[in-house]
């Protein structure tokens, strides 16, 4: 376990120097002068050099390449062309309000993907199949952007049940201010019982969330029940059925253990995606995440800026499948010794 | 022998997937008239089959073809002299069987694939069909036929009948006799490697435990794990085989494999034995004298 | 350890310091601005050269502000000017009495130093005050320049760049303090938050404060202008810099929300390469100016543009009424025939290039290109991003370049010194313009604006003509509109040109 | 009623209007063992599942009663009942037929409580020493245990459950005849204590005459001969069987 | 593995097709037609000229004369939904083509070759799959200038690596077969053996994967010309038109919600089609 962990370690780093290198290849290919990002839109010449200096862009290809290593080494992943500020910090802010609308959404894709696909599996082929199928079949197939649209406008602009955007409402900054341990504010809120908002953002978090959610929870009940009905019908099922054992008992305690194998690595892979996606959703319900500021960043041309959206992206998604690969180990001990 | 003889020995070879080992140091030479594998599930048969081959490289040891190792060898010669005979799942499912055989010949040779079929017992009207729509006997002799067509002087064949039922089995066994060729086989059948080698080999976990001509081999076992085979296969109208009792579900990780499962086993059997000469035959055992009736 | 959120940890005091209000009802509600990007990337008055102008312009000051009512600059710190010697000496009498939020008080050394700073920086728009040569503080009231050139220097000294005036000892480029005069300071600022801004009353602002006057602002960001328009409806916001026509238009009949409506300084430009290429011919450049639908194009906009005349929008020195261009196809097939192409001639393949995501230059395009398919014309249309446009239009690449323009400070002048005078290695000047007369006329403009400004006047008027319609340099279609939303309850909204999406919030009072 | 734990009369199994098995009678009284033998695809398996009501897809015709419930137009309840309980499945390939992420005690316990046996702990490891196998096995995924300790596992399960009726199917095709040997001895054993019966599956004729009392031999779905296993066995009647005795090597 | 599966991978599709096909695939299938047909049709279905902006009957509600009513430019919303299903479907034939070639063809040499040649391929195949899609598409899209071709680069760039490990994996399994063994020893040499035995086998698993790409890919581009990065004015393109649609989303929902529509029903086929082909061949295959 410990040398295949090794392995694994090994290999990820090797994929993080190459999205690193790849990163850097793409920030040089982008057209336009990233001093011109810089120093603006009526920049003048002199401007213009003293940017250029400043990023070192008259160095040779090879040096840069060096520096921005060595830079991202001692944790210097450059400054903001746009908001001048160390990308890093301006990560550090956006980063935990992705990881707490994709970490919600992933939550309710699981809540509600897993069961809802067990039920497919206990009813194949019956009517709770067929809707759990073509439900999760719509779910995966409506672009993010338009769903966020419509949502916001039934439910938070027609119908007010929902606010219709932001994290939490500002207003509570006043009145009872957060302290600030993970910089996620719900676990910050909770943690420190932060109660109005503890709510507040759990109010706000519902439609984004949802959103973000239909892609996981469609592809997790498509999975989970396309892993059960393989499990069922393996020889080991009919022995729990020669057992005595009820359908329903052998999807949920016998077939879906082995089942998750599936489904858990799937969840790496709906991480990253997710995250992604959630760039589009954000902007609609002023989500103040990573999606927001990428999307800046992209239309400012503010190259470091993509490029650490883009590292901590892969980074996380290199992690994410580590995890998994490592939770996959508990969940079918089978993988242990693979 | 008129024949010239396909010298194919495996010298002190180590093989394994990945770092793991799984047959280690084993020494066989493929000689006249046949030489049988046989050994439980997981031995490492296949594995050494697939050596012989050149599909696995040794991790230590030699192959040798001839005076060279499979290395060095000419390769176009040797996939002439040698080829193997797996289970029927060695047709590609997408190829009609013609197509499969024709693979084999040079192109202008294709016009012998009706030939070959008719030398295995076929109707070369088959030659149009893919595999799943022939009977697994059927199929095996497809393979076979495949083998003999680029005219090798050495078969290598692993577990060739036992996907078959026994009177298809009884055909295929005929067939492979009447061929003049050497062969190694592959077979966890104690009647079929008595039928068709004259020298067999016995593996445990990766070690020839037993090696010795066939009939004496089986008639009196010198291993304790050769003489549990024997013992254990059941006769037509005999007696039920006799349980012994525990057996253990993995070899032992020091010292003798078998040891776990053996009766005789003692405190000199915490030493792994090295193979010896009893009776004229190879025995990795402290105690095969007392194996020996 | 954990960092507060929010009121910095101190909860706010129950009476603010300035003691119980002076009759009225207190507005203890926030106004909420709803800008469409971050706000603040550059705190330094110096430099900032960029959105967070709808913050600075409420903490800090200038010695003047234009008034957009009579066009021209109003008293702010400064109460008086006056200019001297054809213009190059300015001398401006200034506020008593005034103190920078550090609590240091405002006079003509702090006002020299600051300009000083500024223009060592060299940052942003600093380059506004080139034309002076020398600072002087006569006494504690009194700030003298002299200038190298002639130049209004009281307009210079109303740009929303670069002119604020500051305590030097107190700038701080992190955002926790600030060093202005002006009415408002920093509460709270975490970039990248939905409410990345607020700001608080200063209570020692020289103005004073009435109860009705909003004592605090936040700046909550929404890139969606549906979104924004929604949280509008819904009270969550005040003010929206801009809608969509659409939007715009329901928001008319909303009853909640008013609306405001006023043309900008901002114009688009669409300038055709003199220099090289098939519009070097300049029937083809009449042709292309006469084939844009300038009133398709104002009506698809739908009031977010309006028809332009010449090259100075309305509300500047030089804007000339009665130049509004009209689309004529029939005289462009004609001009285009002449010149050898059109639908039974040769095709004419012409390259464009445009800023990305943005949707009105995206309109024109859009019925640009399908008019001139008509006359054998192919668009080849490039929506591209500034940085990339700039550089290809630096090097000449382009037939057709489509950008905005606007003045720093609130004058004409910018876009005949930057546009269209001659230059060896064009900036701005993307219609590759060479012309010796024109270039003379453009030296004299400051001088004349400064000392005569009816002569000022006719010369715009003549350089428009030159430029527009002998050289057929540009076309211009239409001056950008702003289309304000704002909640119903706000009293005392003004636009003002002179600073884009300004509100000063200063002015505001609720209504109740 | 005849008072066989097994009763099959006119059982024909069909996938998608092709019969795959079509047993006339089939009987399996208390302590007795019956074999069917036959080649591979014959239908073997498929009768074994039918008796049981654990086909897929499969139309069913004919009557079955497994220690007097009628399989075919039983409850499910009841046939839940049965199931495990009272007739237990030994199934073809050790290792598939255990859940690979639930250890073999777990399957065990889970079982002993659905059919409410008491003294679970007591009942589990008494079955575990009946069949000779380390109580520590139970704490093992089935991964982790050899293909023997597995199919003793399934047996053990079948007496922990207390069943009367134990159908086996090829329980040792894959196993090294060492192996088998053992298995086959812990079956015999408990035909003699406890009267179990016994339906077994395999196509080894050798192993069957060993062990069985008798013997039906199938050939492409139909039972081609059938009787005591001594006598069909030295004196075939069907060429079939002849055939398949003279290829014995 | 059980055997079954293994069975399965080997059968030619032909024959593991279920005899009757699943209602739901057939349904998907009979979806994606209809879309074709209208996107190759279009010229003759669509009621108006494709790029015929009319600025004074823009935002026309849908009617009589316009089914889906009018642009923000006053064009027929139906005839650009016509049209624009030509360029999205074009776009997903083309990306999943240039990917499927270079993915699989990587794939399948990594598989078959293993050892350092596999873990080069799968090491350069990890580092794009980490490289999340829409960044690099964006980026991308940034260098080569907006527009459908950029589209389709962008997007076939971050999809070959998924084809290159289904390949992979299939082309392992299937190079450890007898049968891969026997042609090796016949002599057959490696290309020849890649080409005729391990390809035609590994192929099965990435048709299933490609017909459920198609949705994503459509969504992909949507999402890119949502982002202002994908086809450009005056291309007729269902994102695109969502896009420039989305602020009138409140008032003039009809600009927005067909081509949403579209996307919506090209995806949801595309994804049937390729669940039921999955469910029918192997239910145990990941999706994305
Ligand atoms: N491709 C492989 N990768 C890793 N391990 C393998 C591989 N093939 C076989 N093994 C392992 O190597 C050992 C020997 O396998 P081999 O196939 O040689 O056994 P065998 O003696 O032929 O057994 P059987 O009689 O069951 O065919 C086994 O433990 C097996 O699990
Ligand atoms: N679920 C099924 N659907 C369709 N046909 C089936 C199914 N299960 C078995 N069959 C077919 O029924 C026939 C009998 O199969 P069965 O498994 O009973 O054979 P068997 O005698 O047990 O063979 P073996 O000795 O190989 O185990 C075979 O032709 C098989 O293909
Ligand atoms: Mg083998
Ligand atoms: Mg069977």
């Amino acid at each position: 376990m410990l040398r295949y962990l090794a392995r694994r370690l090994g290999q990820a780093l090797l994929v993080v120097a190459g999205v690193v290198v790849l990163t850097f290849a793409v920030m040089r290919l982008v057209p336009g002068d990233p001093a011109v990002a810089f120093a603006g839109p009526k920049a003048t010449p002199e401007q213009l050099a003293e940017a250029r200096a400043r990023f070192g862009l008259d160095d040779p290809l090879p040096a840069q390449l060096f520096t921005y290593v060595r830079d991202l080494m001692t944790g210097d992943w450059g400054v903001s062309l746009r908001t001048r500020q160390p990308v890093r910090d301006d990560l550090y802010l956006a980063f935990p309000a992705s990881l707490e609308l994709v970490g919600t959404a992933l939550l309710i894709a699981v809540v509600l993907g897993i069961p809802l696909g067990v039920l497919a599996a206990r009813y194949k082929t019956k009517f709770p199949d067929f809707g759990v199928r073509f439900g999760s079949m719509l779910a995966v197939s409506v672009p993010v952007f338009w769903l966020a649209l419509a949502l916001q406008t039934i439910f938070a602009s027609n119908l007010g049940w929902f606010p219709i955007a932001g994290e939490y409402d500002s207003a509570l900054d006043t009145t009872s201010p957060l302290t600030l341990w993970t910089n996620i504010t719900v676990v910050d809120a909770l943690i420190t019982g932060n109660w109005p908002i503890f709510t507040s953002t759990l109010e706000h978090l519902v439609l984004p969330a949802l959103v973000v959610a239909a892609y996981p929870t469609g592809v997790i009940a498509q999975m989970t029940r396309a892993a059960l009905i393989e499990e069922s019908g393996q020889d080991h099922a009919r022995l729990e059925r020669a057992l005595g054992f009820g359908e329903t008992s052998i999807l949920t305690r016998f077939a879906l253990r082995p089942a998750l194998g599936p489904v858990l690595s799937l969840i790496a892979l709906v991480f990253a995606y997710a995250i992604v996606n959630g760039f589009l959703v954000e902007a609609v319900f002023n989500w103040p995440g990573l999606g927001r500021y990428a999307a800046e960043s992209i239309r400012s041309l503010d190259t470091p800026a993509i490029a650490g959206v883009t590292l901590l992206v892969a980074l996380v998604y290199v992690l994410a499948n580590l995890v998994v690969d490592i939770l996959q180990g508990f969940v079918d001990p089978r993988a242990r010794t693979r | 022998m008129t024949m010239p003889r396909a010298e194919l020995r495996a010298d002190r070879v180590t093989l394994g997937y990945g770092r793991r080992p799984v047959v280690h140091d084993v020494s066989i030479d493929i000689t006249e008239g046949g030489v049988g594998l046989i050994g439980e599930s997981g031995s490492g048969k296949t594995t050494l089959a697939r050596a012989f081959l050149g599909l696995l490289s040794p991790i230590s040891g030699n192959i040798w073809y001839g005076d060279q190792t499979l290395k060095k060898a000419d390769m176009r010669k040797f996939r002439k002299d040698v080829q193997p005979v797996f289970q029927a799942e060695a047709l590609d499912p997408r190829m009609r069987v013609g197509a499969s055989i024709a693979e084999a010949l040079p192109r202008a040779a294709r016009s012998r694939v009706p030939d070959l079929l008719e030398r295995v017992g076929l109707d070369p009207a088959l030659a149009v069909r893919r595999p799943h729509e022939l009977s697994g006997g059927q199929r095996q002799r497809v393979v076979i036929a495949r083998a003999l067509a680029v005219g090798p002087r050495l078969l290598i064949l692993d577990e060739p009948t036992s996907a078959l039922d026994v009177t298809v089995q009884a055909r295929v066994l005929d067939l492979l006799v009447s061929l003049e060729t050497e062969r190694l086989l592959i077979t966890h059948n104690l009647a079929v490697v008595e039928r068709l080698c004259r020298t067999s080999h016995v593996l445990f976990a990766g070690r020839v435990v037993e090696s010795g001509p066939t009939s004496d081999l089986l008639a009196n076992p010198a291993h304790p794990y050769t003489r549990a085979l024997r013992d254990a296969v059941p006769k037509l109208g005999g007696e039920p085989p006799e349980a012994k009792g525990r057996t253990e579900a993995v070899p032992a990780a020091t010292g003798c494999a078998f040891r776990l499962r053996c009766p005789l086993a003692g405190p000199e059997c915490e030493v792994a034995p090295e193979p010896r000469d009893v009776q004229g035959r190879q025995v990795a055992c402290h105690r095969a004298e007392d194996v020996l009736t | 350890g954990g960092q507060v959120r929010g009121a910095g940890g101190t909860p706010q005091p129950q009476t603010s310091g300035s003691g119980s209000p002076a009759g009225g009802q207190a507005n203890d509600s926030t106004f909420v601005y709803a800008p469409n990007h971050d706000v603040v990337t550059d705190w330094d008055p110096a430099t900032s050269y960029s959105n967070e102008i709808i913050a600075l312009s409420n903490i800090y000051e200038g010695l003047t502000r234009y008034d957009s009512e009579t066009h021209e600059a109003a008293p702010r710190l400064a109460t008086e000017w006056t200019s001297a010697k054809d213009g190059k000496e300015w001398t401006f009498k200034l506020r008593q009495g005034v103190k920078f939020h550090s609590g240091a008080t405002f006079d003509a050394t702090a006002a020299k130093k600051a300009i000083e700073r500024t223009i060592d920086k060299k940052g942003g728009a600093a380059y506004i005050w080139d034309p002076v040569d020398k600072i002087e503080a006569v006494d504690a009231s009194t700030l003298k320049f002299t200038l190298k050139y002639a130049a209004p220097l009281d307009l210079v000294a109303a740009s929303g760049y670069a002119a604020w005036m500051y305590d030097v000892d107190a700038v701080d480029a992190d955002g926790k303090k600030t060093a202005g005069t002006g009415p408002y300071t920093i509460d709270t600022w975490q970039k990248g938050k939905e409410t990345e801004l607020t700001l608080k009353a200063f209570e020692d602002y020289w103005g004073g404060w009435k109860p009705a006057q909003y004592k605090k602002v936040a700046f909550r960001v929404t890139p969606e202008i549906t979104t924004a328009w929604q949280l509008l409806q819904k009270g969550e916001v005040n003010f929206v810099e801009r809608l969509n026509p659409q939007l715009f238009e329901q928001a008319q009949t909303t009853e909640s929300v008013r609306t405001a409506e006023s043309p900008s300084f901002q114009n688009l430009l669409v300038l055709f390469n003199t220099a090289a290429g098939p519009t070097e011919d300049v029937k083809v450049r009449q042709a292309l100016q006469l084939a844009i639908d300038y009133d398709g194009l104002a009506a698809a906009l739908e009031g977010a543009g309006q028809k332009a005349s010449g090259l100075v929008p309305q509300g500047l020195v030089g804007h000339v009424s009665g130049m509004e261009p009209k689309q004529d196809l029939a005289k462009a097939q004609a001009l285009l025939a002449e010149a050898g192409y059109g639908p039974d001639l040769k095709e004419l393949k012409l390259s464009l290039t445009y800023g990305i995501g943005d949707e009105d230059q995206k309109l024109l395009v859009t019925l640009l290109s399908s008019t001139l398919s008509k006359l054998n014309v192919t668009l080849q249309a490039k929506p591209m991003n500034w940085s990339a446009q700039w550089d290809l239009g630096k090097k000449g690449g382009q037939d057709v370049f489509v950008m905005y323009w606007y003045p720093d400070y609130p004058d004409a002048y910018s876009w005949f010194l930057n546009v269209f005078k001659s230059a060896d290695k064009p900036q701005f000047n993307l219609s590759y313009l060479k012309n010796a007369e024109i270039d003379a006329a453009i030296d004299k403009l400051p001088e004349l604006t400064a000392t005569d400004r009816m002569a000022a006047v006719e010369e715009y008027e003549t350089l428009q003509q030159k430029i527009i319609q002998e050289q057929a340099a540009v076309a211009v279609p239409y001056v950008q509109k702003y289309q304000r939303a704002l909640s119903s309850d706000v009293q005392g909204y003004k636009d003002n040109a002179a600073y884009p999406n300004v509100v000063f919030f200063y002015d505001l009072t609720r209504a109740s | 009623m005849t008072g066989h734990l097994i009763e099959a009369r006119d059982l024909r199994v069909s996938y998608g209007g092709r019969v795959v098995a079509d047993v006339p009678r089939l009987d399996v009284g208390a302590g007795e063992c019956v074999a069917i033998v036959g080649e591979s695809g014959s239908g073997k398996s498929t009768t074994l599942l039918s008796l049981l009501g654990l086909t897929q897809n499969a139309e069913i015709s004919g009557q079955v009663r497994v220690c007097g419930v009628d399989v075919l137009t039983a409850a499910p309840r009841a046939l839940r009942e049965l199931r495990g309980a009272r007739a237990a499945l030994v199934m073809q390939s050790p290792h598939a037929a255990l859940s690979p992420a639930t250890r073999l005690g777990v399957l065990m316990r889970r079982a002993l409580k659905l059919h409410g046996v008491k003294d679970v702990a007591d009942t589990m490891a008494r079955a575990m020493d009946a069949v000779l196998l380390d109580r520590e096995l139970l704490r093992r995924y089935p991964h982790e245990v050899s293909g023997g300790q597995a199919q003793r596992f399934a047996i053990a399960l079948a007496i922990a459950l207390g069943a009367e009726v134990i159908l086996a199917d090829e329980p040792t095709s894959a196993l090294d005849v060492t192996v088998q040997a053992e298995v086959v001895g812990v079956l015999r054993r408990l035909r003699a204590e406890r009267g179990l019966a016994l339906l077994l599956v395999s196509h080894d004729l050798a192993l069957v005459s060993t062990i069985a009392d008798r013997v039906l031999v199938m050939k492409d779905g139909a039972v081609v001969e059938s009787g005591p296993a001594a006598e069909v066995l030295a004196e075939p009647s069907h060429p079939y069987t002849r055939e398949l005795l003279e290829a014995l090597p | 593995m059980t055997t079954e599966t293994q069975t399965q991978e080997t059968q030619p599709l032909r024959r593991t097709l279920p005899r009757v096909p699943d209602r739901f695939a057939a349904f998907g299938a009979v979806l994606i037609v209809v879309v074709v047909l209208a996107a190759v049709l279009a010229p003759w279905l669509a009621p108006y000229p494709v790029d015929d902006p009319r600025p004074l009957e823009r935002l026309l509600p849908p009617s009589g004369a316009h089914w889906f009513g009018t642009d923000q430019v006053g064009r027929d919303v139906l005839t650009r939904i016509l049209y624009g299903g030509r360029t999205s479907l074009f776009i997903a034939v083309a990306v999943l083509a240039v990917s499927a070639v270079a993915g699989v063809t990587l794939g399948v040499v990594a598989g078959y070759a293993g050892g350092w040649i596999r873990d080069v391929i799968m090491r350069v195949t990890d580092v794009f799959l980490a490289f999340p899609a829409l960044l690099l598409s964006l980026a991308l899209a940034v260098v080569l200038q907006p527009g459908v071709n950029t589209v389709i680069l962008a997007i076939a760039v971050t999809w070959w690596p998924w084809y290159t490990r289904l390949a992979a994996s299939m082309a392992a399994s299937i190079a450890t077969r007898p049968y891969v063994d026997a042609a090796r020893c016949l002599g057959v040499p490696a290309p020849l053996i890649i080409l005729r035995h391990v390809l035609p086998n590994s192929l099965t698993p990435v048709l299933v994967q490609l017909s459920l790409d198609a949705g994503g890919v459509i969504l992909t581009s949507a999402a890119l010309s949502y982002l202002g990065l994908g086809a450009q004015e005056p291309t007729a393109e269902w994102g695109l038109m969502v896009q420039q649609g989305q602020t009138l989303f409140t008032t003039n929902w009809w600009v927005v919600t067909f081509p949403g529509l579209a996307i919506l029903v090209t995806a949801f086929a595309f994804n049937v089609l390729g669940e039921g082909l999955r469910n029918a061949l192997d239910p145990r295959r990941a999706v994305k």
